[in-house]
């Protein structure tokens, strides 16, 4: 976060919410945890759930689980990229198709994609692949979207000075409109990895022998839920930091 | 040596008794005498292994609901059962937390008792202990069986339904008491509830890698009943719990209800089906006839 | 190095997507004499920039031709340069890069480009910002790189939209100056789009003024102010009687203009 | 405009051929193939069913497994879930504005918890409410609150200094400058974080639902599903599919309204 | 109705977020008679709005006093009217509705302020417009509901920042015209910033020069053109006059702003 702008006293005060709020938060949850209130498999104390995610992060299972995850996470989103990219441009480059095309693209990216799971297992079976297609046709929408929006919205005087200097078709692509798209498409993609990382892991947890999501419902199914828990917050951690790397590209090669 | 067959296979439900025998077979190496390497898939249920199988993306399933594969079959799906996989009800049981009233489903008059979801074996079964029972409770679709325990346990059920080894640590414990079993209700004995399925491509194109392979998943169940110690102790470390709750969750199937041929019950099984809506209309004798597609049948 | 240019009764009406129907240019002519500055001058929406896009040849006139040299041509022509009134630099590049884009998608080798676009940049005074980015730069400094990026194309004939547009007044006067001492140094034809009467006397040989849409060109007005010139002479009395005078032509039509926005 | 005709011919042709029109036919054409492909067998009809049959499952689907009451279900649950998304999100991004020491604090976790996978939180609230309304409606409501909250407090922020220098130039109170300019002036933003409080609710809500087993139109897909029901699996997601379309639509056009450019 | 200001060695530096200090006024010295109308000229950036904002009461300046009537100020004050620079009417309200605002927070009753209202938005001259929302109008038509805004309010001096800033020439000329026509009528005091010497010479008794950053007031000059006057103006010799003198000063003081600006 950009604290630049801020006296020492407000910084200081900041800093210790932000220190603060956390430690309050697992005392409240450790209090909760005693006093009994809830059903004690259901709020583990903090040891329990330190203790537990200790022990996942020293099995080599969880690294298995958690490569799974990733490599589908990876084809999953590499396919979403490259169809969505292209996709958007060719809807995008024509505006009556785009608008032809967007009501249908923009009601489908808010369909829960789960529903789409069993559409998935009928057509590429019960492995890592339905999972890798659920991903890619989550994270597929937002980056089409984006990518079109940016293909419509080239600035027009930008096309005329190519215009202007006669460039070829392929002058037109490489030089004017594809630098132009580079942010809408880092938009895109980014929206795009948050939808691709919650429909394979929301696959998993459906149905799957493997991944995080299958670890983290295997133990609540199986009542380990300290576990449970810890998968969580692997899962959690994992979202966030590829979500603020995504975040450092865009910064990085978004010059709009 | 030679080359081993290759097969695929998807089961529902991990780690109970019965669904555990393919994985007692490989282990006891039951399955490498008949020349068969195994590759095994756990699925969360009928649905999904029926999705496996009929796609192909597994050569057999284990532990299909009846009602799925019955609609599944009349609605085109090129499914077959190859065996009974579960008859009777046996392993179904319900509990309630020990400080209830409910001592027996004779005392439900009113309570909230829950099942998995409508249709499924848990659903039958509880609607025919209550209308033996002879009282009114209110049934609750209530999910699997972690769902009914923390429903059950956070005071949302007055009862839940379970199969064993779940939860029998905590009726050992004292903090649930078992209210009614399956095994209440000796006319459902006759009727298998689940079944083993293939696919008509591999029973076509491989019928007696089939064949080896059900051969070897009967010569299993005869071990795990001749040996019954060292499978209650694979079964016991497969799930990680205690010898104790092992054996008696062994106790709750005799040998009869693991039994693949014959498939017993099928009209009313086929009843059932119509009434829950996963049949349109009953089968016909010749469609009976090529649905249950025994490929091996020591009688 | 240089051209003439000629409109003939070019005419163009939009159609805007509701069916409505705009007329956006009477048919219009004019000539541009070679080496001559040529500003025409109108109130917004008058059609300034149809004229300037039917010329470039970015869109078809419904009627007439542009003679280029004598000869008709259609569509984008080589000989043609054209700086436009929005900002249209590549944002994505450095000015230096700027500049060299129409040499480099021509081929030319990138040492000689680089060169070639240095000289240009100077030209327009910004050396030392060669390795900025646009939105580092100021409006004025971005219009500056456009126009070097257009000369570095060398066109025979210097199309500019409004070019200092968004800028203010004393910027203007200032670019003004700069812009005078470019085309001292080209001697180049060149056309310049403006709504600004200062801008137009100051620069130009000759201003042709615009009517109101559907525009046309009511009449030029020959501008004898000896050259070279510098912002000063915006003191002097023939300043003010030329920029009177055309004040007196425009005046009813930017009224027209006025009137004709907030009905929209 | 001066010179505008109206040119009836033309406008009838740009509605009857209009994107709208387009976009039907493309559909009804891509329905036609589809059905073609089934009917030749080239398409495995246990892996697509046919669009006649899919109709025909929707009146099924309607009249014999309530999908009518499972939309209304659905629909409560996302729209009580907005509410309250609401009642937290419209004072919490308030708070956040108003009091900077929180807003430095607390943007930034709000706007990674936005990116975050939040619906797989599900199973915590499955084991600490159960499976019920309470769950689905406590993910809407987690899900929902947070975009509402971001969206209101950055409206606030966003509200133009001039316009505040206007208020302060007519000696407002603060009161006066809060009704008066403030509210007015972020109510367009802020209708943005609550369309999209609004359908990731109903996202959230409907994956769940599925997930689970439980509620509306999630529980009918796994329904058909788990029946092997699929054609009406298809026209359950058709049906969805549907649904948010008409969401879209209709949060889209109020959000033009208060939004005029 | 109207009143005296003055401005005592005003001064303001701002520090910015990474520490820069930037003086924006050196001490300034000013006054504006009663019925006067000011004109205060400078290049882009060289603290003409922040002049604006302390004599406004909006920040409160470093050093030295603002004096209404003779009595020292702080903090807004309802004697002083303001027009912002940029963009100030309420998008939510229509241009009646903006108009009456001022009377609206004053709790005048709804018929009467409705009434008052309408006098106003006559005198600006957008009769007919009154249940236009801003986005249906022209920038010149929201800049005139602005400026009707605050005269609705019946200060006593009219502050007003390059109200015509974002227009064009032509438009800034009509406008122009249309202001001269108010102050005639309303004869009051009234402080106009403006970067433009065409618009200064055009409205005002005097114009103040500004130097940039940090900004001083450099001379002013009296405009003694006669009353009431039109835009035609600016094709006499005397406007021509003022104009080049205001220029004089200002272009050094306008190069070295646009060099700033490149380097930021
Ligand atoms: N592609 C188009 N479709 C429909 N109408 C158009 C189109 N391009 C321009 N017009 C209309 O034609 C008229 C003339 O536009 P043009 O851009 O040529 O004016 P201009 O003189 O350049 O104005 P400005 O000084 O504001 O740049 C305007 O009313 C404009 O709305
Ligand atoms: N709040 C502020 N914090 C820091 N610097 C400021 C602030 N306000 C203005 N400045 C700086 O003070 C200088 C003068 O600004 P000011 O807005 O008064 O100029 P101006 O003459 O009104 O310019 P313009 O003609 O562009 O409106 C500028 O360099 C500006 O960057
Ligand atoms: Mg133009
Ligand atoms: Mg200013």
């Amino acid at each position: 976060m950009a604290q630049t702008g801020m006296n020492p006293r407000l910084r200081r005060q900041v800093l210790t919410l932000q220190v603060l709020t956390p430690v309050v938060l697992v005392i409240l949850w450790e209090l909760i945890a005693r006093s009994g209130l809830l059903y004690e498999g259901v709020v583990p104390t903090i040891l329990e759930v330190a203790s537990a995610f200790w022990n996942e992060v020293s099995s080599p299972e969880l690294y298995h689980h958690f490569g799974v995850t990733l490599m589908e996470l990876f084809g999953g989103f590499t396919i979403a990229t490259l169809i969505g990219v292209v996709t958007g441009i060719a809807l995008g480059s024509r505006p009556f198709v785009s608008s032809v095309a967007d009501p249908f693209l923009s009601s489908l990216a808010t369909t829960p994609k789960i529903i789409f799971l069993p559409v998935v297992m009928l057509i590429f079976g019960i492995g890592p692949e339905s999972k890798v297609a659920l991903g890619a046709l989550g994270g597929f929408f937002p980056i089409a979207l984006s990518t079109m929006s940016g293909t419509l919205n080239v600035r027009p005087v930008l096309v005329d000075v190519g215009k202007a200097l006669n460039l070829t078709r392929w002058q037109m692509l490489v030089k004017i409109y594809l630098p132009s798209l580079v942010g809408p498409i880092i938009r895109g993609m980014r929206l795009g990895l948050g939808v691709t990382i919650i429909a394979i892991l929301l696959g998993e947890i459906k149905l799957s022998n493997a991944g995080l999501g299958f670890l983290a419902i295997e133990y609540y199914n199986t009542f380990h839920i300290a576990s449970m828990y810890s998968i969580l917050i692997i899962i959690f951690l994992t979202a966030l930091s590829i979500n603020a790397v995504m975040s450092y590209i865009s910064q990085r090669f978004d010059r709009a | 040596a030679q080359e081993m067959d290759k097969v695929s296979v998807a089961i529902g439900q991990r780690g109970l008794w019965d669904t555990l025998v393919v994985h007692q077979g490989i282990e006891e190496g039951i399955f490498a005498d008949e020349n068969l390497s195994v590759e095994m898939t756990w699925t969360k249920g009928g649905a999904e292994t029926l999705q496996a199988v009929t796609t192909r993306s597994v050569d057999m399933g284990f532990v299909n609901g009846m009602l799925g594969i019955l609609g599944a079959y009349q609605r085109g799906a090129p499914v077959r059962i190859i065996g009974a996989e579960m008859t009777g009800a046996n392993d179904l049981f319900w509990y309630a937390k020990s400080d209830s009233d409910l001592k027996s489903l004779a005392d439900a008059q009113g309570a909230t008792v829950g099942y998995s979801r409508p249709g499924a074996s848990s659903h039958l079964v509880l609607l025919n202990l209550l209308a033996k029972a002879g009282v009114d409770a209110e049934t609750v679709s209530a999910g699997g069986i972690s769902d009914n325990r923390t429903q059950v346990m956070s005071g949302q059920l007055d009862a839940g339904w379970s199969v064993p080894p779940f939860n029998l640590d905590l009726v050992a414990a004292g903090d649930l008491r078992i209210i009614a079993k399956g095994s209440d209700l000796p006319e459902l004995a006759e009727q298998t509830v689940r079944a083993n399925i293939s696919n008509t491509t591999f029973l076509t194109e491989r019928r007696d890698v089939a064949k080896r392979f059900m051969r070897a998943y009967m010569k299993t169940v005869d071990w795990m009943y001749d040996n019954k110690d060292k499978a209650v102790e694979r079964f016991a470390v497969f799930n990680n719990i205690d010898l104790e709750i092992a054996k008696e969750a062994a106790a709750f199937y005799p040998k009869e209800a693991l039994l693949s041929v014959p498939v017993k019950g099928l009209d009313k099984t086929i009843q059932e089906a119509i009434e829950h809506d996963a049949l349109r209309e009953p089968l016909s004798q010749e469609q009976i006839d090529e649905l249950l597609d025994y490929v091996y049948d020591p009688r | 190095m240089t051209a003439t240019l000629e409109v003939r009764n070019v005419s163009k009406t939009f159609e805007s997507d509701n069916g409505d129907r705009i007329q956006a240019l009477a048919p219009a002519n004019l000539g541009v004499k070679q080496g001559e500055f040529l500003s025409i001058i109108g109130p917004s929406g008058c059609g300034k920039s149809t004229l300037f896009n039917i010329i470039g040849g970015m869109i078809p006139p419904d009627s007439g031709e542009v003679i280029v040299n004598g000869v008709s041509v259609s569509g984008p022509h080589k000989d043609i340069g054209m700086v436009f009134q929005e900002e249209s630099t590549f944002p994505w590049r450095t000015v230096l890069d700027n500049v060299a884009f129409s040499l480099e998608v021509a081929g030319m080798e990138k040492k000689e480009r680089l060169e070639k676009a240095r000289h240009f940049v100077e030209l327009v005074g910004l050396t030392g910002f060669e390795h900025h980015f646009p939105h580092q730069l100021s409006g004025g400094m971005r219009q500056r790189t456009a126009i070097a990026r257009t000369l570095a194309s060398e066109p025979r004939i210097l199309l500019m939209d409004e070019p200092f547009g968004a800028l203010d007044e004393q910027t203007r006067l200032l670019l003004g100056d700069k812009l005078l001492k470019i085309c001292d140094a080209l001697k180049q034809t060149t056309m310049l789009i403006t709504h600004n009467i200062t801008e137009a006397v100051q620069l130009s040989d000759r201003v042709a003024v615009m009517s109101y849409r559907p525009g046309t060109i009511m009449r030029t007005i020959d501008i004898e102010l000896p050259r070279p010139r510098d912002s000063e002479l915006i003191s002097t009395d023939k300043f003010a009687a030329y920029v009177g005078q055309i004040w007196e032509d425009l005046r009813t039509e930017a009224d027209r203009g006025m009137k004709a926005v907030g009905e929209a | 405009m001066t010179h505008a005709e109206p040119h009836q011919k033309q406008r009838l042709a740009f509605v009857l051929w209009g994107p709208r029109t387009a976009g039907l036919l493309v559909l009804l054409f891509l329905g036609l193939i589809l059905e073609v492909l089934v009917a030749s067998g080239i398409a495995d009809p246990s892996i697509v069913a046919a669009p006649s049959e899919m109709l025909m499952s929707l009146e099924r689907l309607f009249t014999k497994d309530n999908l009518g009451a499972a939309f209304l279900i659905t629909l409560a649950q996302a729209l009580s879930a907005t509410l309250l998304a609401m009642l937290i999100g419209l004072p919490l991004g308030w708070t956040l504005f108003r009091y900077e020491v929180l807003g430095r604090a607390y943007r930034g976790w709000l706007a990674a918890m936005f990116a975050a996978p939040l619906v797989l939180l599900y199973p915590l609230f499955l084991v600490i409410i159960g499976r019920n309304y309470g769950t689905t409606i406590t993910m809407g409501v987690i899900t929902g609150s947070i975009p509402v909250a971001l969206y209101t407090c950055e409206a606030l922020h966003k509200v133009s200094p001039t316009l505040l220098k206007v208020g302060a130039a007519f000696n407002l109170t603060a009161k006066q400058t809060f009704t008066l300019i403030q509210v007015p002036a972020a109510v367009p933003d802020a209708f943005t974080g609550i369309r999209l409080g609004l359908i990731y609710a109903l996202v959230n809500i409907i994956g769940i639902e599925f997930l689970i087993d439980f509620g509306g139109l999630g529980r009918v897909v796994s329904t058909m599903f788990f029946r092997y029901d699929i054609p009406g699996m298809y026209a359950a997601i058709f049906f969805i599919i549907l649904i948010s379309l008409l969401f879209l639509t209709v949060l889209k056009k109020v959000e033009r309204w208060l939004r005029p450019v």
